[in-house]
């Protein structure tokens, strides 16, 4: 019987992300929109977005391979389950010990993977741009999203994201120097992995600019839905990270009741729209920087991590 | 007959194609006659090794009477031994039966065919020495039978300097490892590793013998500063030798390490511990550097070697701290990852030696920049690479993301070491070892994306036809256990526990009894991982939204020119090449690891000649200590070259002189 | 007739006269050639038949004791293997008109003058006998260094000859102190002179006169070895004579000179309040270790490469006696009979290969692999095994030379590791160079008898897996004698 | 009484010797150093007939005599011929000023008494000044060698050499007549093959300067 809870639990979790993030999306858009006085798409465009792109046919480019078809669905599906294993509303979910926080790192390097490949598929100057600049950027991201984790790790004594949320609601936790660096860092990270301003501009199709968008440039129909689903997804999850474990109050516990997961969702639901609008704040005050400043920006990014962790052997001895 | 008995039946049977190699060279029959053999005996080889391993009784133990009556002969087959053994003797399989199918395309069969049973032989002696004569034998056996591997193809000059520096630093080796035998063994020295092993070793000796150890293994391994020659000799072989040596051999070095510091050595100090991290964390992320910006996919693969290489000593350098601070199970855990990356690696690297071979024989290119486009007209050995070049990047849920993980993991345990200078150390080599893995996932992005996606850059890609059936085989063998690595990890741990046992006087938790088949290092609280269930989450979700839309949305697909911003341009130079996918990292990174100038001359508008562009990277360890090195020796050479051309009287003078400055020495001594 | 009672000591030494004598006298160099293989055959086998026959006491100018009976079968061994080498090579250099039929037996007279002042110098029990017998061999080698005269070949000569002038008058001094160290203990008159009776006697000599008697000797004697300050004679010897003569140099002649230091070695060993000769060799052994291994860099001249290695090597062996102990000087041991074996061998390759590319130049030589498979991996395999790697027989000496000086000093072992290292990337560009990339010259087949590369080379590789038993026991034996 | 006036005849003969080797590095004349060497020869010979006298060896008389004959004699008179022959015989051919040469000689002298005198302190008193004497003339010979660059003069520097060496094997007691044979002998090849040499070179250098040689030297990369 638990484990049909269990199960309930897991499967609500992983297609209430898989619902929520383009409404998570639109509502980021409609906000930026209305911060610069515009009316903006409603909410729900994306979702009319994704249903019209689903049902149009696919133009592929004549020498696409085969990679180039699967990778959308790759991409999806690595992306969904690492968003599937980050808890949102309950802490111990049934399948959370298949990969704790370095798998979902991981599986995130795995959709980005297949992703910059597809971009160099057809042979295009745009993908190529778009793969390169990813990957240059991924490669200081992923160290510093380790770094963070690790961070974290080592104060929750666990990689287990279950555990760590469970750890970061006891008062052992406290406030530490090197938390706020992790959340500094991660912010940053995330703003850098989700292809938001000042690293990349989701909107933008101006040439020498984009990153995530040139990649995807030769993407369409359901191919482009499953990307672009991916992509809510994945801002998603990184949402959601922060919140579980910086702001882990109001998760609700393994064997807590329906009322208690009913209210924790309620919050989680608070939590992402207060972080969308968030997010929307620092894009609208913020300008697009130069693609070189970005290694430096993601370089800050990497040593406050690092220095997170090592501050950890400073502040606390174990 | 014991497993030693089988595994040294199996080295003479190997030796014995050596004379049908040197005889038949020539002739075509050659070639499959002695692959074939090479790959049945690996074959016996490996099922002795598994079958010792399993079995993880005692140590057998035979006693030749090779060398001199003290010194030498005698082997021995442990757990330790049989690990690397079955590394060994499966990349000695598939290498055999690639160059079933590759050896055909060989131009000079006689200077691979003698050499190659050679070869494999001295690795899986390496790997049975037991005491240190027959080691390091053995040892430069192996480098000199890949030496002559090395220079098969000795018309190009590349390949003669490759061969000379690679000979030259497995010297250099061997001399190390020598010192390091001389100084544990003693002045009137036992050279068994039985009396090694038995014989407690000071503080002071240790450090140096690990110093030692480090560069002799090390300079085979293809450590930072001493990898020089690797890039150089890997790519220099026939392909299935350059998988061999760079998959297996570079795991014998490992071997040599793990057997000379955590078997004989004994006690070790910590700070011998953060050397072995350092050096590894560097290697790591200076390796993928070199493959991120080289354009040859044979020498990228093999920096990446020393990259992987890396990552191994970063397991062996935990081990080490753990193990000096009483923690056996923590240096069990970090062990088991080390020898767990050596068994993947050994997989993944061999899988992707043998597609750039497969590559170069169906294109005659090893640059980048002429290849492109090879899914479409290579789609099977496309796959095959495509599933090594995930592997390698550490993503999950293949084999290599698993042992990287449990790295990951034994990093994770530094806050219980006492020592400050491990606590600080030990996060950021993780930091390291982090960046090593984001930028090696770059790497085989640029790797696979630039030559095999995209459109081909020169006829001979566009022409390209895909290789033949035993090279495919081989290669999809070793892709299905890289995915069988990847998902059922207990299997390997489990396996590996008698090694641990022997080396760090622990194991890891018994890892088949978890249900799901999950793998838990330490406690399930802390972390697990789960490659079968993440493997199969992914195809069913990515099964499931293919179906769904498929079935309810549409499935309509049309073809039309790349829309590329509505500019498309039939010339495949528009495509990004190599050295452009690699340009935002190399500006990153490149200025100081390399010391990359670029140089771009654009000539002024109306102008027709071509821009230039120019991009100059050193290797920084080339240019600080062997560049220097070669010219001291140059220099020295020169100024004693005069003692050639002194007169008679000159030398006359000399034999004068010394014989006055020793009769006054004498007179004043006495 | 009992066969234990063949006389081996008087065929050893008989033999080469008589052959010498004859070979004066006769014309024709295919008669001479072959008479110069069957006595050298003849002589080897006596001395085989050393092992087997019971050893007569030793006499007062002759004596056969552990110490030389293997230098001796090795010495009559490579100079049976030389004297088939040089058949096919002056053949050779007859054709080309290099030399005369009458320079020719003028050559084998020498050439069997040769073995037997080195045999008599490897039986001596006399110390004058014995320095004697050096200097003929020392006075034949100079004459066949000259025998092109060509000015290169003279020059080469006369340096050697004046050279080892010096080395002989500094040798006879050490002599003649030895029996001033040994007249007031022995007595006056022939016995202080006979080497059994000085070393049961030494250890009553006057240590200080025996001191300064070994500095002598190691100046004398070093000087026919080859060693760092004294060497220049050895590269241009080596590089103007005759090859088969460069490979008795270095395979043989420097040993019998180093075998001379060895004797005098003993002594001091054995004489407790002498001081221990060690560092002096060690300190000469590292000079010429170190200076020929930088001295091979800028080597053009193949044969002068191999002469420089001989130096290396030379030195490798004096340092190892040097540092003394069982293990040490076994090592040096097996090294100069190792090296003995693969320096001829080497120098046989050498031989065939400059006649065949009609150049002694290393830059002129390239591909030889390709283009003479069998001579062009005698030399790499050659190469290899002269450069300590194994699983030829240097391996082993220089394993144990190695970790046993590390373990004792390790700051000597630095620049014994250096030197080895440095010397072995010299070899090993040059050995790139000629033995491999695309051929040059001519590719006509040799027409010459490769047997006796390949059966050193063979015994090479047999010694660096396998010894036997009772000559490791023999080794392990003569070790501790000396000290 | 007889013991001390042996040994003051014996300790002045062999000083003189090393007189006369002092004196063969003053000289500058090809001419000149060959009558000096003779003057040397002489020395030896009385010097070992002395000691051949008080030891009571009557075969050191021999060596004696070989020493005068030959060394004395013929070879002075050979080389002489064959400078005037050649037509060297005024050349000044030394590396460095004579008066350093001396100062090194007598350095070289100092050297070996300080050395052969604290070695030999157990040998009869003869025989250690002999042997200290004996040395010196060597040390000075092998710096004759050293410092000259002609080709005959070294010969007569090594010759010389050769006469300490004499000096010093008929010095030590009872010495067997091995070694004076050997010591002819080897004179005798030393002198052959020289001549032989000095035939050959002269065939194809017209001179006998060894500087000459040089030229050929080995290889020059």
């Amino acid at each position: 019987m638990a484990l049909i809870i269990d199960l309930n639990i897991q499967f609500t979790e992983m297609f209430l992300v898989l619902l929520l993030s383009p409404l998570l999306t639109g509502w980021v858009r409609k906000v930026k929109a209305r911060l610069l006085r515009r009316q903006g798409p409603s909410v729900w465009q994306p979702y009319r977005d994704l249903a019209r792109l689903l049902k149009k046919e696919v133009v592929l480019a004549e020498n696409a391979s085969w990679l180039f078809r699967v990778a959308p669905y790759l991409i999806f599906a690595a992306t969904w389950v690492a968003a599937a294993l980050v808890p949102t509303f309950a802490t111990g979910l049934l399948f959370s010990w298949c990969a704790d926080l370095i798998a979902l790192a991981a599986l995130v390097g795995s959709a980005r993977f297949f992703l910059a490949l597809a971009g160099l598929d057809v042979g295009t100057g745009f993908g190529g741009i778009g793969s390169s600049r990813e990957v240059m950027i991924a490669s200081l991201a992923e160290p510093a999203t380790l770094m963070i984790f690790f961070s974290l790790a080592l104060i929750a004594g666990s990689t287990q994201l279950s555990t760590i949320a469970g750890f970061m609601q006891t008062p052992e936790v406290g406030l530490r120097v090197s938390l706020a660096m992790a959340l500094v860092a991660m912010l940053m990270v995330a703003i850098a992995e989700n292809a938001r301003i000042p690293v990349d501009n989701p909107a933008t199709h101006l040439e020498l600019t984009m990153v995530h968008e040139a990649m995807v440039l030769e993407y369409s129909g359901r191919h482009l839905a499953m990307i672009e689903l991916a992509a809510s997804l994945k801002l998603l999850m990184y949402l959601s990270l922060v919140g579980c474990v910086f702001v882990p109050w109001g998760l609700s516990p393994v064997g807590g009741g329906l009322a208690r997961h009913l209210l924790a969702a309620g919050l989680y639901v608070g939590k992402l729209a207060v972080g969308g609008v968030l997010l929307a704040l620092f894009e609208t005050s913020i300008a697009k920087m130069r693609v070189f400043r970005v290694p430096e920006f993601l370089g800050a990014a990497l040593m406050l991590s690092l220095l997170g962790v090592l501050l950890l052997f400073v502040t606390r001895s174990f | 007959m014991t497993p030693v008995d089988i595994g040294l039946g199996s080295v003479v049977l190997l030796l014995a194609l050596v004379p049908v190699g040197i005889v038949g060279g020539r002739r075509a029959a050659a070639t499959p006659l002695l692959y074939t053999a090479a790959a049945l005996i690996s074959l016996l080889a490996l099922a002795n090794a598994l079958g010792a391993l399993l079995q993880a009784g005692e140590p057998s133990v035979i006693v030749l009477p090779l060398g001199l009556p003290w010194l030498g002969g005698h082997f021995r087959l442990d757990a330790v031994s049989a690990f690397f053994l079955a590394v060994i003797n499966l990349g000695g399989v598939a290498a055999s039966i690639y160059a079933l199918g590759y050896g055909r395309h060989e131009q000079a069969p006689h200077r691979v065919l003698p050499f190659y049973p050679a070869f494999l032989a001295a690795m899986n002696l390496v790997l049975m020495a037991d005491d240190a004569f027959a080691f390091l034998l053995c040892w430069e056996l192996m480098s000199l039978a890949s030496w002559g591997l090395v220079m098969a193809h000795h018309h190009h000059h590349d390949n003669a300097r490759a061969g000379f520096i690679y000979l030259m630093m497995a010297s250099f080796g061997t001399l190390s490892l020598l010192l390091a035998f001389g100084l544990m063994a003693g002045a009137e020295g036992d050279y068994a590793f039985a009396a090694i092993r038995a014989a407690g070793h000071s503080p002071g000796v240790a450090a140096l013998a690990l110093g030692l150890a480090l560069l002799g293994t090390g300079s085979k391994a293809g450590l930072v500063p001493v990898h020089v020659w690797l890039p150089l000799a890997h790519p220099a072989a026939p392909s299935h030798v350059s998988a061999l040596m760079s998959g297996v051999m570079t795991k014998v070095a490992v071997y040599g390490f793990v057997r000379i510091v955590f078997d004989l050595l004994g006690t070790t100090t910590w700070w011998g511990a953060m050397v072995v991290l350092a050096l590894g964390g560097v290697t790591a992320v200076m390796g993928v550097l070199y493959a991120l910006v080289q354009n040859d996919l044979k020498r990228l693969l093999a920096y990446s070697s020393v990259e992987n290489v890396g990552i191994i000593f970063i397991g062996l350098g935990l081990a080490l701290a753990f193990r000096t601070n009483a923690m056996p199970w923590a240096a069990a855990l970090a062990l088991t990852a080390a020898m767990l990356h050596v068994f993947n690696h050994s997989l993944f690297k061999s899988l992707l030696f043998f597609g750039a071979g497969a590559v170069l024989t169906a294109t005659g290119r090893r640059d980048m920049e002429e290849l492109g486009g090879l899914i479409h007209r290579m789609p099977k050995t496309s796959f095959a690479f495509l599933v090594g070049s995930v592997a390698i990047s550490a993503l999950p849920p293949l084999n290599g993301f698993v042992s990287e993980w449990m790295t990951f993991q034994a990093v994770l345990l530094s806050p219980s070491l006492p020592q400050w200078g491990l606590k600080v150390l030990i996060p950021a080599v993780g930091c390291l070892l982090a960046l090593a893995a984001a930028l090696a996932a770059a790497c085989f992005v640029r790797a696979f994306g630039i030559a095999f996606l995209g459109r081909p850059r020169s006829q001979a890609a566009a022409e390209a036809a895909e290789v033949d059936g035993f090279s495919l085989a081989a290669m999809f063998g070793l892709a299905l256990l890289c995915l069988l690595a990847g998902i059922l990890p207990g299997l390997v741990i489990d396996s590996l526990a008698p090694v641990a046992t022997i080396l760090v006087h622990d194991r890891m938790p018994e890892q088949l009894g978890i249900p799901w088949l999950s793998i838990v290092p330490i406690a399930a609280s802390r972390s697990s991982y789960n490659g079968l269930l993440v493997f199969l989450f992914i195809i069913m979700s990515s099964s499931l939204a293919a179906f769904v839309i498929h079935r309810l949305a549409s499935k309509a697909v049309r073809r039309g020119p790349a829309w590329d911003c509505g500019t498309p341009d039939a010339d495949p130079a528009t495509q990004y090449s190599a050295g452009g996918f690699s340009q935002p990292l190399r500006r990153v990174f490149g200025t100081f690891v390399f010391l990359a100038r670029e140089r771009v001359h654009m000539p002024q508008p109306g102008d027709a000649r071509p821009a230039v562009f120019h991009v100059r990277l050193l290797d920084p360890v080339w240019s600080a200590v062997y560049g220097r090195l070669g010219r001291a020796v140059d220099l020295t050479a020169g100024r004693f070259n005069k003692f050639q051309t002194l007169t008679i009287r000159g030398y006359l003078s000399l034999v004068f002189l010394s014989l006055v400055t020793l009769l006054t020495g004498l007179a004043i001594w006495l | 007739m009992n066969p234990l009672a063949y006389p081996a000591v008087p065929a050893i030494l008989g033999i080469p006269v008589a052959a010498a004598v004859l070979m004066a006298v006769l014309p024709g160099y295919r008669l001479t050639a072959r008479i110069n293989v069957l006595a050298s055959l003849a002589t080897f086998l006596s001395a085989l038949s050393l092992f087997v026959l019971n050893r007569e006491e030793a006499g007062t100018y002759v004596l056969v004791d552990d110490l030389n009976v293997v230098f001796i079968v090795l010495n009559t061994l490579v100079g049976f293997t030389t004297s088939v080498f040089s058949a096919s090579y002056i053949a050779h250099e007859l054709e080309t008109g290099r030399l005369t039929p009458v320079y020719l037996r003028f050559y084998h007279a020498m050439y069997q003058t040769l073995m037997f002042g080195m045999n008599l110098a490897l039986m001596a029990n006399n110390i004058g006998v014995m320095w004697v017998a050096i200097e003929l061999a020392t006075l034949t080698t100079v004459l066949m260094v000259g025998i092109y005269r060509t000015p290169e070949a003279l020059e080469a000569a006369w340096k050697y000859f004046i050279l080892g002038s010096v080395g002989i008058a500094l040798a006879l001094f050490g002599t003649i102190l030895v029996y001033m160290a040994a007249q007031p203990v022995v007595g006056e008159g022939p016995p202080a002179m006979v080497w059994t009776v000085l070393l049961k006697n030494a250890a009553e000599f006057d240590p200080a006169l025996l001191n300064l008697a070994f500095v002598f000797l190691l100046f004398g004697y070093g000087t026919k070895v080859g060693l760092a300050p004294l060497h220049a004679w050895l590269p241009d010897a080596h590089a103007e004579g005759p090859t088969p003569i460069s490979a008795v140099l270095s395979g043989l002649l420097l040993n019998v000179a180093l075998y001379a230091v060895l004797r005098f070695k003993m002594l001091l060993a054995a004489n407790p309040r002498a001081i221990a000769p060690g560092m002096l060799m060690i300190l000469l052994g590292l000079l010429s270790l170190t200076f020929a291994a930088f001295m091979l860099y800028r080597r053009n001249d193949i044969k002068r490469l191999f002469a420089y290695s001989s130096i290396e090597h030379m030195g490798i062996i004096t340092f190892a006696f040097g540092m003394g102990g069982p293990l040490a000087n076994f090592a040096g041991l097996l090294h100069m009979t190792m090296h003995s074996l693969t320096k001829s061998a080497i120098f046989f390759a050498v031989g065939h290969i400059t006649q065949v590319k009609g150049t002694q130049k290393i830059g002129d030589i390239r591909g030889l692999t390709e283009s003479h498979p069998l001579l062009g991996w005698g030399l790499v395999i050659g190469v290899i095994a002269i450069a300590g790697l194994p699983p030829l027989g240097i391996f082993t000496s220089e394993f144990l030379v190695v970790t046993s000086t590390f373990a004792r000093s390790p700051l000597l072992a630095m620049p014994l590791v250096t030197g080895i290292l440095v010397a072995f990337g010299a070899l090993l560009l040059r050995l790139n160079g000629m033995a491999f990339g695309v051929p040059s010259g001519s590719k006509a087949p040799v027409e010459a008898s490769i047997v006796p590369l390949y059966f050193h080379l063979a015994l090479v590789c047999i010694a660096g897996l396998y010894l036997p038993a009772p000559l490791v026991a023999w080794f392990q034996h003569v070790a501790r004698l000396l000290g | 009484m007889q013991h001390g006036l042996n040994y003051d005849v014996a300790h002045m003969l062999a000083g003189g010797l090393v007189l006369v080797s002092f004196m063969m590095l003053y000289q500058v004349r090809l001419s000149s150093l060959l009558r000096v060497f003779a003057a040397h020869a002489v020395v030896l010979a009385l010097s070992v007939a002395w000691q051949a006298y008080v030891q009571g060896a009557p075969h050191l008389f021999v060596t004696a005599a070989i020493a005068l004959l030959f060394k004395a004699l013929v070879i002075p008179v050979a080389l002489n011929r064959i400078i005037v022959r050649l037509g060297i015989y005024r050349e000044i051919e030394t590396v460095f000023g004579i008066g350093l040469a001396m100062l090194v000689g007598m350095g070289l002298v100092a050297l070996s008494m300080a050395l052969m005198l604290r070695v030999t302190a157990e040998a009869t008193p003869l025989a250690r000044e002999d042997l200290a004497f004996a040395l010196s003339v060597v040390l000075l010979g092998l710096m004759m060698m050293v410092t000259r660059r002609n080709a005959v003069s070294q010969v007569v520097a090594f010759m010389s050499l050769e006469n300490g060496l004499i000096l010093a094997a008929a010095g030590a007691q009872g010495m067997p007549l091995v070694v004076e044979i050997s010591v002819a002998f080897s004179v005798l090849i030393a002198f052959i093959v020289i001549g032989i040499f000095l035939f050959r070179i002269r065939e194809r250098f017209d001179t006998v300067n060894v500087q000459a040689l040089d030229s050929f030297r080995g290889e020059r990369s």
